[in-house]
């Protein structure tokens, strides 16, 4: 099956996304879309698969033109998408999810999960995904998740598959599987178009690379290419790939934590027995794929979790047992990792997010009475200090793209004095350039003499800041490594191994491949 | 290099949990044992409590239970007081209090309180069946109100109007039904203004994207304004023609309808009475188990991910809201083809709220509300039977109690329920 | 849709005043109304109130007004506008309108008013209309013992307010003398006199609680029941008509009006009715204020004014026996006699 | 200024409007859009034809129910003129009746006369704007409060206990009965915030439930010999002291209390609270976004809990403006359904006080209004809620009214209303 866009343009309001694209997906070929942040690839595979209605242009396949209503039309043209954020109901089950719109019934309408459950089985079986159609969306792991997406492209026999950022949250090995999986479904005749912004990923597989900018197909690119090279074609100049940053000046270790446990209100333990501290002037980073207790590690050194037990103490005082506000005030500085539900909010001014958690202090209040005139002049600054892309102080913050609502609660949670910096996925979804400068102000925070937390599933983010990488596991740490640690060591510690087991395991592989 | 770090792993044995201690269960016991204990134990009025279960008019024949008020408010006393000292041994151990607990305590508690109240009345004497029958016929109404809100609100779409819907229909069915004499025309003409009300609401919400609540809350006005403005323009002015419609009879399944206590509920009732039941398991079974629920559902929960394997989330909604219309047209005709005899103003007198009330409490499952609906219905019918028996009690508190019983139930056992994830939010697609 | 137009019809004419409409011989003479929140299709002494003055407009040719009030705060601007809209006699209906009547009476010496089961204002432009309903009620009282078979009677109200518990305590008393004069034990479910206190609807709409709690009183042996809750006896009605299909036996006593006469359907089972005859009472106020003598001394129905009674048995004349009729009729005498007292704590005080 | 390469070069003499730092996607605003189209555009002119349109609607009701149209249109087609006639007759009057008994009555013979429905507006807009203030200060923090009914009774019952029962001097006992008031409306709001904050029971289900509830504990109350009036047995308490009242603003001759001011000022307090405050800051960020509020260390229990007790403390001032202001005495129509009313006009106002106010005013107008035509006309005064309900259907959904009188938008489409979606989310 040959599919062919032909001259699409999507335009939201007066605003591009899409401008004239022309692209041609082969069966049996990884065709991948490369592009900045807000380039237009999803907006494409949106309109591709029928979501969004082309404002102009055509959709072929084999050479006919197709007109795709919604996603049911694109399916039963043979097409399957895995999109970027997960199109999975939370509380059905695997098998409910991959049944909806598809189902299989009896007389009446009655469901038959019963062949859906079979086919799932016998996908997993084939593919290795080890997934069981009877559990409930919300309890799996995103890598879990992930694959019910393919399973749900896959049950629906389709012919053409997008992947959207898949790998965003994968773990090194996962994301390898994923590989191999594209690369079987490749084989087998399936056109596969992958969007990934790991230039690493993207050389390994592609057949043909195209790359958008700005909505428009700029040219493309050859797999074999160097990384820098793809850089600069998708963002229309040169990119520094790494950060300089000298030695850490390491002062006291005034963050310490000991025996850290924390309990889900099942019982279940969240984190088990975590200890370690940070040092004045230190990054310590933290792996793990989502889901193995960083978020919880983040979230109890901030008083948010309940059932907490151990100690986290910083400049020698406990914070467990003080409420959010009182650990706020001590110095700490936060940056959720999804910044949307907990970061900002969506409805109020970036004016007003920009001061979220400080808005009861002077200068932003005197008493209960708020200062909005101090309130928009901080803004205003924080603004220009760290190039927030925004029509203005009072524009809401959910009118921002991702991108700049990042940069607003880094702007918030940077510009006071701190006696600790946690910071959760920090450049998550923000596009190169700013990047660098948001790696930039971290590291200036840790020479300034701040004990810095990362928490990342970006192995390239974790090896490019930290100075030294703890891993979790469960809930477990399962070791503390230098910064430096090869990532391979890194992808099978956060898959459970210990630093040792890890060290002479990828010893082997090592030779293996070589 | 092996997926099995992902997949679930049912061994998660003991290792990976610990104890959490939860002291709200033990406690609530504990506070609802001791009122036991000074209200139905010390403070029995040594009387015996009569429950007469057949009252001679049926085939079958059943002598009536004669209970002691000091016996069973002890022993209720001891099984509720038992059950929390279990609960705290549970909770100091880090175990959950087990699931029989709950529903035995509750039926402890209300045994202990119903021979209790009845032997304290100055006619410590009732009869049970009719008691039980009285709170189904209150429940009923509020029940065709719930589903409304259940088929709405499971697509994502609030309805606060159940209120007007319900009204609209008794209105539609008594001025039809007077008119044509047939019931039939009647209830046909209570969905038809049911349905409309519906169709308001569908189209402001989904096409005009109007707060959901807003519309909600303003038909209900809207149809209080019309119905009591066609009531004294048109009704009031010939109320024989426009506002006597007729009578659904009961039907009475012979053998049946006298076993005792079941008897009457499931067999002796008007074919709108049969109907909810049918509602109930028929709303429940194609939510839960047809090609049709699950789609609902999704759209209730994920309504894009519906849209991407080809839903049509908005008409999809749309018809949910029309089909919650049918459903509140029946319950409304049962106010005029049913209850009483006539229409009158604003005559749904807030059901519409208790019926909204019942379906969160109810945890957004028909058959949690059926259930949530005729716990009101009970408390409401004891109340009446109650002071019909004489009770020290003033009036005005008995007439509180339906409301403070849910009140306590809902902050007492239920605590947080879930709503559907985008009820409430329009889908707007590009 | 397509009669013909009448012939020459002079523009002007065609259109009567709004709200009123003028007979034949309009006296010079504007009565009012004003109800409480009940509304005037209350089917109760709203609705009875506003007959009254409609059958004046009938007889006498006045011109009439009348204002609904749907709430408490209504009462205050339709009163005024009464006023302002040049009424001479303006009713008000309801103790709950006291209040306002007496504040706008004072300010308005010159105009006349009334108030229907309300005897609170002292003021010379102001008559009180009220009624000893117990009085009738005790009749009935007596007369529901007497045809009880079950030994047992029942009455509940629409919400615990003096006009409603006025009728329970007359029906209680008269079956307690009925119990003292034949030595039996007639019961009666639903109000307790000592505690005044009993069962109420909570409410005068919800006709379902009227019918469920008629079902109950069925359920627990009461075969005469006296709803005391505007329509919502309608409830009862409904439940009377299942029950004696069912093959039961349960009688109603109506109230207010001659049930007999106003219902439009189950008044073969309307045993008798209390009835407070408010629409003459107001009639006769307006025509003594057309006749130019209006008083302010109150107005109080009785036995013995005719201004409450019990009404003819009609399906039933033929069950009730003689004997009854006989005790009702002497029981009636002593009452207005004074030798048989009838006294509730709602019973209209003189002042 | 280089950024924008790709915009013609007439736009660049017009930088000024373009804010620094947007990026490229910044819409500009039309050039040379008339003023005229601009105002026919406007959201201001969608409420005036939400207005009219409901108005209309109203008034196909009136005809369809008068007598002289119906006995005209059986004959209409041999003589339409009549029908028309008279449709514009019955109109006309109930329109002009609604609007001389709401804002001028312009056949008066006073002043005093001709003002007098302007007053009774404002009048009847106190409760209305007090009660909407509580539920849309709920509303802005994500709650759903149904129950400034039982609020507004239970204010009510506190301000009159003290007005009647106790004997304090000039100016002290009004104060005291006042914040009587609002601390009974606070207690009633604040069982459902504390019920809500520490056991998550749903506020919805819980003011509904506190409704009934209030009604039945004040006529309890009011067969108590504490409340009932002295010599009589009638659910009726005695009149608050002279000094307990509101004073009235122009004399005995109008009903127009000082209440009224003490409603604007609760405008400007909730307007400030909501908008200047800290404490309103916590609470929009409720209301917005409970779980970024957490983690910004707000108190998100404490936040539903403040917002409720004083959401019922508006609601009690209302029962103030009633049994202080208007009514006087204590009786179980205190409450009228103002705190029914008090939902719509919150929602007509968009949760924001001064919309709130403003939706107070016209509905206090058309309610002034419907008295007045009921009494004058004999139009049931039902038609008023038919009118209101159309109103805010129509304000609510802006493309609707446009797309009947075919103008254009002067904003983007798809603006959520006001309530915040947690709200909806909620029920
Ligand atoms: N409601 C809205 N009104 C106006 N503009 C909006 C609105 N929503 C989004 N935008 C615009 O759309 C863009 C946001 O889209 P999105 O969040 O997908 O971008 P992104 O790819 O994450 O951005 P970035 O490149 O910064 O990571 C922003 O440029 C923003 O200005
Ligand atoms: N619904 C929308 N409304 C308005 N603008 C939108 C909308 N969706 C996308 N856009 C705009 O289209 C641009 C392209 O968005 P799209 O999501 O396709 O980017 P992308 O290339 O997938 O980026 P990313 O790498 O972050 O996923 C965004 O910058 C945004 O400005
Ligand atoms: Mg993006
Ligand atoms: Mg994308």
């Amino acid at each position: 099956m040959k599919l062919e866009l032909r001259g699409i343009t999507k335009r939201f309001g007066n605003f591009t996304a899409n401008d004239h694209i022309d692209v041609i997906v082969e069966s049996g070929q990884v065709h991948s879309l490369l592009g900045e942040n807000g380039a237009g690839k999803s907006t494409l595979m949106n309109v591709l698969f029928g979501l969004y209605e082309a404002t102009e242009g055509q959709i072929l396949i084999d050479d006919k033109p197709v007109k795709f209503n919604g996603p049911g039309d694109a399916m039963a043209a043979g097409i399957g998408m895995v999109h970027q954020h997960f199109m999975l109901v939370p509380v059905f089950t695997v098998a409910e999810n991959v049944a909806l719109g598809n189902e299989d019934a009896g007389a009446a309408g009655i469901l038959d999960l019963e062949k859906t459950r079979a086919r799932i089985r016998e996908i997993s079986d084939r593919y290795g995904f080890g997934v069981d159609p009877d559990a409930i969306i919300e309890d799996l792991p995103v890598g879990v998740q992930q694959r019910v997406e393919i399973i749900k492209a896959l049950v629906r026999n389709a012919k053409v598959l997008i992947l959207d950022e898949p790998t965003a949250v994968l773990t090194p090995q996962e994301t390898d599987e994923l590989l191999n999986i594209m690369r079987q479904l490749r084989d087998s005749g399936t056109a596969v178009v992958f969007i990934s912004h790991k230039l690493r990923e993207v050389k390994a597989i592609s057949d043909t690379i195209t790359v958008i900018r700005r909505g428009k197909v700029v040219g493309k690119a050859d797999p074999a290419a160097s990384a820098s090279e793809l850089a600069a074609l998708m963002v229309g100049r040169s990119v520094s790939l790494s950060l300089n940053k000298d030695k850490p000046k390491l002062g006291e270790e005034t963050f310490k934590i000991t025996d850290l446990s924390v309990l889900a209100s099942s019982g279940q333990l969240l984190l088990d027995s975590v200890s370690f501290g940070i040092s004045e002037g230190e990054i310590l980073a933290v792996a793990g794929v989502q889901g193995n207790g960083q978020t919880e590690l983040t979230e109890s050194i901030m008083g948010l979790m309940d059932h907490v037990s151990g100690s986290i103490k910083l400049g020698g005082k406990e914070l467990i047992g003080r409420t959010v506000k009182q650990i706020i005030n001590s110095g700490v500085g936060f940056v959720p990792e999804d910044r949307s539900t907990d970061g900002v909010i969506g409805t109020f001014t970036v004016a007003e997010n920009l001061v979220l958690n400080q808005y009861d202090k002077a200068p932003y209040a005197r008493g209960m009475n708020m200062k909005p005139a101090v309130m928009l002049k901080n803004a205003l600054k924080k603004i220009t200090e760290f190039d927030v892309r925004t029509q203005g102080p009072d524009a809401e913050a959910g009118t921002l793209s991702g991108g700049n609502q990042q940069k607003v609660v880094m702007a918030r949670e940077l510009s006071r004095p701190l006696k600790l910096f946690i910071a959760s996925q920090p450049t998550r979804g923000v596009d190169v350039g700013s990047i660098e400068f948001l790696h930039r102000r971290i590291v200036a925070e840790r020479d300034s003499g701040t004990p810095v937390l990362i928490v990342s599933t970006e192995l390239d983010e974790v090896v490019e800041l930290a100075d030294r990488i703890a891993v979790l596991y469960k809930g477990k740490l399962v070791g503390i490594v230098p910064g430096d640690t090869p990532r391979d060591i890194l992808g099978l510690m956060m898959a459970g191994a210990s630093n040792e087991e890890a060290e002479s395991q990828s010893g082997t592989e090592g030779k293996e491949r070589a | 290099m092996s997926h099995a770090t992902i997949a679930r792993t049912p061994e998660a044995a003991p290792a990976n949990t610990a104890v959490i201690r939860s002291w709200a269960a033990p406690i609530t016991y504990l506070v609802l044992g001791l009122v036991a204990l000074v209200g139905f134990a010390l403070g029995s009025p040594h009387a015996d409590a009569r429950f007469r279960i057949t009252d001679g008019s049926q085939r079958i024949s059943v002598p009536d239970l004669v209970l002691g008020t000091t016996f069973v408010g002890w022993a209720g006393t001891v099984v509720m007081l038992g059950i929390a000292a279990y609960a705290f041994v549970l909770a100091r151990a880090g175990r959950k209090p087990a699931r029989w607990m709950m529903p035995v305590f509750a039926a402890a508690f209300v045994i202990s309180f119903l021979v209790w109240a009845i032997g304290s009345a100055d006619t410590p004497n009732v009869y049970l069946s009719g008691l039980i029958a009285g709170s189904f016929t209150l429940a009923t109404p509020l029940i065709f109100g719930s589903l409304s809100g259940v088929l709405c609100e499971r697509a994502g779409v609030v309805n606060i109007a159940i209120e007007g819907q319900l009204l609209a229909g008794a209105f539609c069915a008594a001025l039809v039904g007077s008119m044509t004499g047939s019931l039939f025309a009647g209830v046909l003409a209570a969905v038809v203004g049911s349905v409309l009300v519906s169709m308001v609401l569908a189209v402001f919400a989904i096409k005009y994207l109007v707060n959901q609540v807003i519309v909600g809350v303003v038909l209900n006005v809207l149809v209080a304004g019309l119905t009591s403005f066609f009531f004294s323009t048109v009704m009031v002015e010939d109320p024989e023609k426009y506002n006597s419609p007729p009578a659904f009879s009961v039907i009475h399944i012979p053998f049946l309808a006298d076993i005792p206590i079941f008897g009457p509920i499931f067999f002796n009732q008007t074919i709108l009475g049969y109907a909810m039941y049918l509602a109930v398991f028929v709303v429940w079974y194609a939510l839960f188990k047809t090609r049709w629920g699950l789609r609902v559902r999704a759209v209730g929960e994920h309504p894009k991910a519906a849209d991407t394997v080809g839903i049509k989330v908005n008409s999809l909604r749309f018809w949910n809201v029309v089909l919650a219309g049918v459903v509140a047209g029946i319950g409304g005709a049962f106010f005029t083809l049913v209850t009483s005899s006539s229409f009158n103003k604003e005559m749904t007198a807030g059901q519409g709220f208790i019926a909204l009330a019942a379906l969160i409490f109810g945890r957004w499952n028909p058959i949690g509300a059926f259930f949530a609906a005729l716990l009101f219905g009970f408390t409401l019918n004891l109340s009446y039977v109650l002071t019909i028996l004489g009770t020290p009690v003033p009036s005005q508190f008995m007439q509180m109690l339906p409301y403070a019983v849910t009140i306590f139930a809902v902050a007492g056992l239920v605590g947080k329920s879930k709503a559907p994830a985008a009820v409430g939010e329009p889908y707007v697609k590009e | 849709a397509c009669g013909a137009a009448p012939e020459a019809s002079p523009s002007g004419s065609a259109a009567p005043s709004a709200g009123g409409s003028t007979a034949a011989g309009a006296a010079d003479f504007t009565g009012c109304i004003v109800s409480d929140s009940g509304g005037f299709d209350d089917r109760s002494f709203n609705q009875s109130s506003y007959e009254g003055l409609l059958q004046a407009q009938k007889d006498l040719g006045i011109e009439v007004k009348k204002a609904e009030s749907k709430a408490a705060t209504d009462f205050a601007p339709n009163l005024n506008s009464m006023v302002k809209g040049g009424c001479d006699l303006t009713i008000t209906v309801g103790f709950l309108l006291s209040d306002e009547t007496k504040k706008v009476a004072a300010a308005n010496p010159e105009k006349h008013f009334a108030i229907v089961d309300d005897n609170a204002i002292d003021a010379k432009n102001v008559k009180p209309i009220i009624y000893d309903t117990a009085q009738a009620a005790f009749l009935a009282g007596y007369l529901a013992a007497g045809m009880s078979e079950t030994g047992k009677v029942a009455t509940y109200g629409g919400m615990n307010i003096p006009t409603v518990s006025i009728f329970m305590d007359g029906y209680a008393d008269g079956v307690a003398y009925y119990n003292e004069k034949k030595s039996k034990n007639v019961e009666v479910l639903g109000w307790d006199v000592a505690e005044q206190n009993g069962t109420f609807t909570g409410d005068f709409e919800n006709q379902g609680a009227g019918k469920n709690t008629t079902l109950t009183f069925a359920n627990e042996g009461a075969d005469v029941i006296m709803p005391v809750a505007g329509p919502v006896g309608l409830g009862t009605m409904d439940a009377v008509k299942e029950l004696n299909a069912g093959g039961k036996d349960v009688k109603v006593i109506w109230v207010d009006a001659d049930g007999f006469e106003s219902l439009a359907s189950g008044n073969e089972f309307i045993l008798s009715s209390v009835i407070k005859e408010m629409g003459k009472s107001v009639e006769d106020v307006v025509t003594s204020d057309v006749e130019g003598k209006f008083d302010s001394t109150p107005y109080v129905g009785t036995l013995e004014n005719g201004g409450v009674s019990l009404a003819p048995f009609h399906d039933f004349d033929s069950k009730v026996s003689a004997e009854l009729k006989g005790e009702l009729d002497q029981l009636k005498a002593d009452i207005v006699s004074g030798a048989v007292k009838v006294e509730s704590p709602s019973s209209p005080k003189s002042n | 200024m280089s950024t924008t390469p790709d915009l013609p070069p007439a736009e660049h003499t017009d930088i000024l409007v373009t804010p620094p730092l947007v990026p490229e996607l910044h819409r500009h605003p039309e050039p040379g859009e008339p003023l005229l189209k601009r105002i026919i555009n406007s959201n201001g002119m969608v409420s005036v034809l939400a207005i009219l349109l409901s108005l209309l609607v109203g008034a196909i009701l009136i005809a369809f129910t008068d007598e002289r149209v119906t006995s005209t249109a059986s004959y209409f087609f041999s003589r339409p003129s009549d029908m028309l006639n008279a449709v514009w007759i019955s109109v006309s009057e109930a329109y002009i009746a609604l609007f001389q008994s709401s804002i001028i009555n312009t056949s008066a013979e006073s002043i005093s006369d001709a003002i007098y429905p302007l007053t009774e507006t404002l009048t009847i807009a106190t409760p209305l704007v007090l009660a909407g203030l509580g539920v849309a200060l709920a509303f802005r923090v994500g709650l759903f409060n149904i129950g400034a009914q039982g609020q507004i009774i239970l204010g009510a019952t506190f301000a009159g206990w003290v007005g009647f029962n106790l004997d304090l001097p000039v100016g002290i006992h009004l104060v005291v009965a006042v914040v009587a008031g609002i601390v009974g409306g606070a207690l009633w709001g604040g069982i459902a915030g504390f019920l809500k904050a520490r056991r998550g029971a749903h506020e919805v289900i819980v003011t509904i439930m506190l409704n009934y509830i209030a009604v039945y504990l004040l006529l309890y109350l009011l067969s108590t010999p504490t409340f009932q009036r002295e010599g009589s047995n009638n659910p009726l308490s005695d009149p608050v002291a002279e000094f307990a009242a509101y004073p009235l603003i122009f004399g005995p001759a109008f009903r127009l209390h000082y209440g009224f001011l003490v409603a604007l000022a609760a405008v400007a307090f909730t307007w400030w609270l909501l908008n200047r405050s800290t404490t309103g800051f916590e609470m929009r960020a409720v209301g917005a976004n409970p779980v970024a509020a957490k983690t910004a260390g707000i108190n998100v229990g404490r936040a539903y809990l403040l917002a409720m007790l004083i959401a019922g403390g508006l609601a009690g001032l209302a029962g103030t403006a009633q049994i202080l202001g208007t009514e006087r005495s204590l009786s179980g129509g205190i409450a009228a359904s103002f705190g029914f009313d008090a939902i719509t006009v919150a929602l007509l106002g968009r949760s924001n006080p001064i919309g709130t106010l403003f939706a107070g005013l016209l509905f206090g107008a058309l309610r002034a209004g419907g008295v007045g035509m009921q009494a004058n006309t004999g139009i049931p005064i039902d038609i008023v809620l038919v009118v209101q309900s159309f109103i805010v259907l129509f304000i609510a959904a802006p493309p609707l009214v446009r797309s009947i009188f075919r103008i254009g938008t002067s904003k983007p489409k798809n603006k959520k209303a006001a309530a915040p979606a947690a709200t909806g989310g909620a029920a």
